[in-house]
């Protein structure tokens, strides 16, 4: 299995962002480096607005995270309520 | 050790960029120009474009205008992308609470069917002739020649996306999808509206950039939207009751007159640079106002009824006379 | 292949010789010397002695490195576009059948750079 | 039609089609082939656009809202560390030469970009590849602006950053990327996506946008960090584009596999060799290193470019040909390509250097299998030489390869003691190239390749002079004359970083920094 990513910068807006992309994702590895987070994870990854949204109380816009986002990788699925990274191999 | 930074006082070498320096002077220069002036290559390209093999990549020649320094083009706004984005971010947040002040008190309920269908009819095919000037302003962005006119270009190209995504909404909000695709109908085969299509499928292979600039921005626009946004919505319809559809459209409205001081002032430039510039300029409008008069003829008659010629007129004279106030000879 | 273009696709190319006032270029480079990180490119005319370019142009070039000074001409190897080939130095380039563009390279047997690292 | 029935709320996908394709309307007035005139001629076979899936679902009211949102943050930073001195705050100046070639060699391609996207905004046929294109011409304007205004208050204070736009298009190692946009724009807008959209955009931008600009932070530059992480956000945006066009065009007709196949070796290729010079920046130009060059290929063109070829596999794509060579090069890169800088630091608008002992013991430690044996004897060797005060500068013009445009000064696949030479002769012209690679992309389509801007020929004939030069008055000097072509302060902005200017400068204004007088 090939493994995604997300890159995002750190910072206070992105970590219950982060926080909840990893208790979503128990596969999911952080790697950090000056001033951004990577985290990798085997096959897919998913983003869920439901989970932000508990953590910082307000209802999150999965939109929102264009605003913090440094990089990715793997195909993207994308509605109103997930974002998903994944590839087919 | 904290060192505290703030408390040097040291002297710039040189306080702009070497470029900017040599136009303006060696002073404190406006992000606008530093964003923007010779910023598009000009020298020792390498290689000719497969689509247009007889030219260079930027290349003066794609339109029969002829300038010293093209760099005149200069948008009174100094719009840069920042100030591009946030000027519209706060302009989408009026719109976004115009939005939300129709749809939470029902506003669109409110409207007289009649009213209601004849803003569907008259604005939603408008979706499509902004679609068509977004295309032509990518054109001019991609083919014209200096930063400083192709930059405010993509800017407008991405404004009428919006102003036809705004459209797509009210679409939506008054009616819902059955509405879009009636009006599309419209667009595509009603007879009222084939001159104006025609027109925009016109405009789309004009290979001239500043001839499209003229065809599109200054007399397509011109036109469309003191009728349809000024007399149709806020005048006609809010006298019948649809003040709501005006504040839907009140993006469009800001719009229009913001952009039309930018538009003017390169018509202006083009015009003052020299006399061929000038009689090119005033063909270019004759020939395409003409063109489009024509195609707004049934527009208007099916909007203002007895009162379409009349307004018509009016439009025509108040146009020639923003066109004389840019320099363009009679 | 053809360059898939709307129209006839032709390449002005930008180095051919009329453009250089009456010289021809030239690259030449020195194996094993990687300390000159690529070979050099020089104008000449084609009525150049080939024995003044290894004697009054090349030291200028390559003067700087210590292992200049210990070469030993008469066992120097030349190539010429990949081949082995032999100058005549009191020959014009032209003579030489050096032509426009040709790509010269010569190898010191015994000298590898700064502490064998071919530097 | 009944307003008091509570709307079904569209979902994001139905909702967007209605935002943007469906604006859109087949032309009856004007014959499409008129209408979209850059279509068809690149061979690629489209039999319906309607099959295209839009990569990311911003209209534009929530694109301004969350623009502008970064554009307020980030103006804020820039603002704030000029106003501070943020400058005296980074390592050492040795660093700044690095922004220096991002603002010479990167923002100009993100001008070029701008354009690029504008015009395959206008050419595709297809509404959702129009308007993804567009978006991405806006922010690559973005890009370019906020690196020139982010890198506006280093100008103020240090040399080399003054003239930018006018190098790019005369500098000789800048003719490395204007070629490879150059390339690029007049490709058909087809190849321009596969180019700067898929190959450029998905598997290279990563390596000079994250590991590099986490370097920038790591290093204090707090402006370079924000512009560089805001832009790669937009960047985000754009590889999933990329791979969606690739995807796309696959999808449509198997005839296209072998051309975007070609188009894609031709593009990692050309992406590689111009990252070459991003190699020299993070092992050589960071004071303090976050990772090698080598780690970062790694993690994001094997791994990462890795997952993506195995799963284009379905389409048919290999890995491009070209990769076993870069396995071969990525120990070699970074310290080839700061040797040849060395070796003409006298005609850049930045300082080169040789690494110190604790500098050089990190690359013998992150290159173990190269860095001593080839690299180190050189470097020890120039660093003697400058300290006794004769500094190495190589003074002959260098042999350029004809499609990359670099020096020719990669070496054999499996020999580092050897220079590559490849040549081919074309209508009875000779062409070199520093690689099978580069001599592949010539020999596909040399009516193109030949007309290339060398640098080094133009020179020579007399092409690179300021206007009204006379090269036959007594006592012409050709370097000066080219360097001040250039706009190039001869002493100032090129040469030694040791005692130059800006080491002078930098170390006096952070000594009243520290001091309370």
């Amino acid at each position: 299995m090939s493994r995604v990513f997300i890159a995002l910068q750190t910072n206070d807006d992105t970590r219950p962002i982060i926080e909840s992309i990893l208790a979503d994702n128990p596969h999911a590895v952080p790697v950090e480096s000056p001033a951004m987070i990577k985290i990798d994870a085997e096959g897919h990854l998913t983003v869920k607005r439901e989970s932000i949204s508990e953590l910082i109380g307000r209802d999150f816009d999965l939109q929102e995270l264009h605003t913090h986002l440094i990089s990715l990788s793997g195909h993207i699925d994308e509605s109103d309520d997930e974002f998903t990274l994944y590839w087919d191999n | 050790m904290q060192i505290d930074l703030r408390t040097v006082s040291i002297k710039p070498q040189r306080q702009t960029y070497g470029h900017i320096a040599r136009r303006f002077g060696d002073k404190p220069a406006s992000r606008y120009q530093e964003g923007t002036f010779d910023l598009q290559p000009t020298a020792n390209f390498h290689y000719r474009p497969t689509w247009d093999p007889e030219r260079e990549i930027f290349d003066t020649s794609r339109t029969r205008l002829q300038m010293k320094d093209w760099y005149a083009f200069k948008d009174p706004r100094q719009y840069y992308y920042g100030a591009w984005t946030l000027a519209r971010a706060r302009q989408q947040d009026t719109a976004e609470s115009n939005f939300d002040f129709v749809e939470t008190r029902n506003l669109g309920a409110l409207l007289a069917d009649d009213v209601r269908q004849q803003a569907l009819d008259l604005l939603l095919p408008l979706r499509h002739a902004a679609w068509g000037a977004n295309l032509n302003n990518s054109a001019i962005c991609a083919y014209g020649y200096g930063t400083a006119i192709t930059q405010p270009c993509m800017f407008h190209a991405m404004d009428n996306l919006a102003i036809a995504q705004y459209l797509t909404r009210i679409g939506l909000l008054l009616g819902d999808t059955g509405s879009l695709a009636a009006a599309k109908e419209r667009w595509l085969y009603a007879a009222d509206w084939q001159g104006l299509r025609r027109y925009v499928e016109d405009s789309f292979v004009v290979q001239d950039w500043f001839e499209l600039f003229v065809a599109q921005n200054l007399v397509l626009d011109g036109l469309v939207y003191p009728l349809f946004y000024k007399t149709v919505v806020e005048d006609e319809l809010s006298l019948r009751g649809g003040t709501a559809v005006a504040m839907l459209t009140q993006f469009m409205t800001e719009w229009y007159a913001e952009t039309t001081r930018w538009v003017d002032a390169q018509i202006k430039t083009a015009c003052a640079e020299s006399p061929h510039n000038a009689v090119m300029v005033r063909d270019w409008i004759t020939a395409w106002q003409s063109r489009a008069l024509e195609a707004l003829k049934p527009l208007a008659q099916r909007a203002l009824g007895e009162r379409a010629g009349s307004t018509l007129d009016d439009l025509a004279t108040q146009f020639a006379a923003r066109v004389a106030k840019c320099g363009v000879p009679v | 292949m053809q360059v898939a273009a709307v129209k006839d696709y032709v390449g002005v190319p930008r180095d051919v010789v009329d453009n250089f006032h009456g010289n021809q270029l030239v690259f030449i480079g020195w194996d094993d010397h990687l300390m000159f990180c690529a070979p050099l490119a020089f104008p000449f005319p084609p009525t150049l002695r080939f024995g003044d370019i290894v004697e009054k142009v090349l030291p200028g070039a390559y003067g700087y490195h210590p292992d200049w000074a210990k070469i030993d001409w008469s066992k120097v190897e030349w190539m010429k576009s990949g081949e082995p080939w032999t100058p005549h130095f009191n020959r014009s380039l032209a003579e030489n059948g050096i032509g426009h563009k040709d790509a010269i390279r010569f190898r010191t047997p015994g000298l590898t750079g700064i502490q064998g690292s071919c530097s | 039609m009944d307003m008091q029935v509570p709307k079904k709320k569209l979902g994001l996908k139905e909702r967007y089609t209605l935002m943007t394709r469906d604006l859109a309307w087949d032309t009856t007035y004007q014959p499409k082939e008129k209408v979209y005139p850059y279509a068809d001629y690149e061979g690629i076979r489209i039999h319906d656009w309607d099959k295209w899936e839009d990569p990311f679902r911003l209209t534009m009211d929530a694109y301004w809202k969350y623009q502008a949102e970064k554009e307020r943050k980030l103006y804020a930073i820039i603002d704030a560390y000029s106003q501070s001195n943020g400058h005296l705050g980074v390592t050492d100046a040795r660093y700044l030469n690095a922004i220096k070639i991002f603002l010479t060699a990167v923002t100009p391609l993100e001008h070029m970009a701008h354009r690029g996207f504008a015009h395959a905004g206008r050419a595709f046929p297809g509404a959702g590849a129009r308007v993804a294109c567009q978006m991405q011409a806006i922010d690559e304007m973005r890009h370019a602006q906020t690196q020139i205004h982010s890198l506006s208050n280093y100008n103020k204070y240090y040399n080399g950053f003054h003239d930018f736009t006018h190098m790019y298009d005369r500098v000789w190692y800048l003719s490395v990327p204007k070629s490879f946009f150059d390339d690029a724009i007049t490709a058909g807008p087809f190849e321009f996506m596969v180019a700067v959209g898929f190959s450029f955009e998905y598997v290279l931008t990563n390596l000079l946008f994250v590991p590099f600009v986490s370097g920038a932070a790591y290093n204090g530059d707090m402006g370079t960090m924000t512009f560089g992480f805001s832009a790669q956000s937009d960047e985000a945006r754009h590889m999933t584009l990329g791979l969606e066009c690739i995807k796309f065009i696959l999808e449509q007709d198997p005839a296209n596999l072998p051309i975007v196949q070609r188009w894609i070796d031709k593009w990692c290729w050309r992406g590689v060799r111009l990252l070459s010079i991003v190699a020299m920046m993070m092992d050589y130009m960071l004071p303090k290193r976050v990772m090698s060059w080598k780690e970062a290929w790694e993690i994001y063109f094997e791994e990462n470019g890795g997952a993506l070829f195995k799963d284009l596999a379905r389409y048919g794509i290999k890995m491009p040909a070209c990769a076993e060579q870069i396995r071969l090069e990525k120990d070699h890169l970074s310290h080839q390509v700061w040797a040849t800088f060395y070796n003409y630091g006298g005609a850049t608008d930045f300082h080169t250097w040789m690494p110190t002992e604790d500098e050089m013991q990190w690359l013998s430690q992150k290159y173990p299998d190269t860095f001593d044996t080839y690299y180190r004897p050189r470097f020890e060797f120039w660093r003697e030489q400058q300290e006794k005060g004769n500094r190495f500068y190589n003074q002959t013009l260098p042999m350029l390869c004809q499609t990359c445009q670099i020096p020719m000064l990669f070496t054999e696949p499996g020999d580092p003691t050897k220079i590559c030479y490849r040549e081919r002769t074309y209508k009875g012209n000779k062409y070199h190239f520093c690689s099978d690679h580069c001599q592949h992309i010539f020999d596909n389509e040399p009516e193109k390749y030949v007309q290339a801007w060398l640098p080094v020929n133009q020179i020579y004939q007399g092409n690179c002079f300021p206007e009204g030069t006379d090269p036959s008055a007594p006592g012409f000097d050709p370097l000066a004359a080219v360097l001040e072509y250039y706009r190039l302060n001869i002493g100032r902005d090129n040469g030694e970083f040791e005692g130059s200017e800006d080491h002078r400068n930098f170390e006096a204004w952070r000594g009243m920094a520290k001091r309370n007088d």
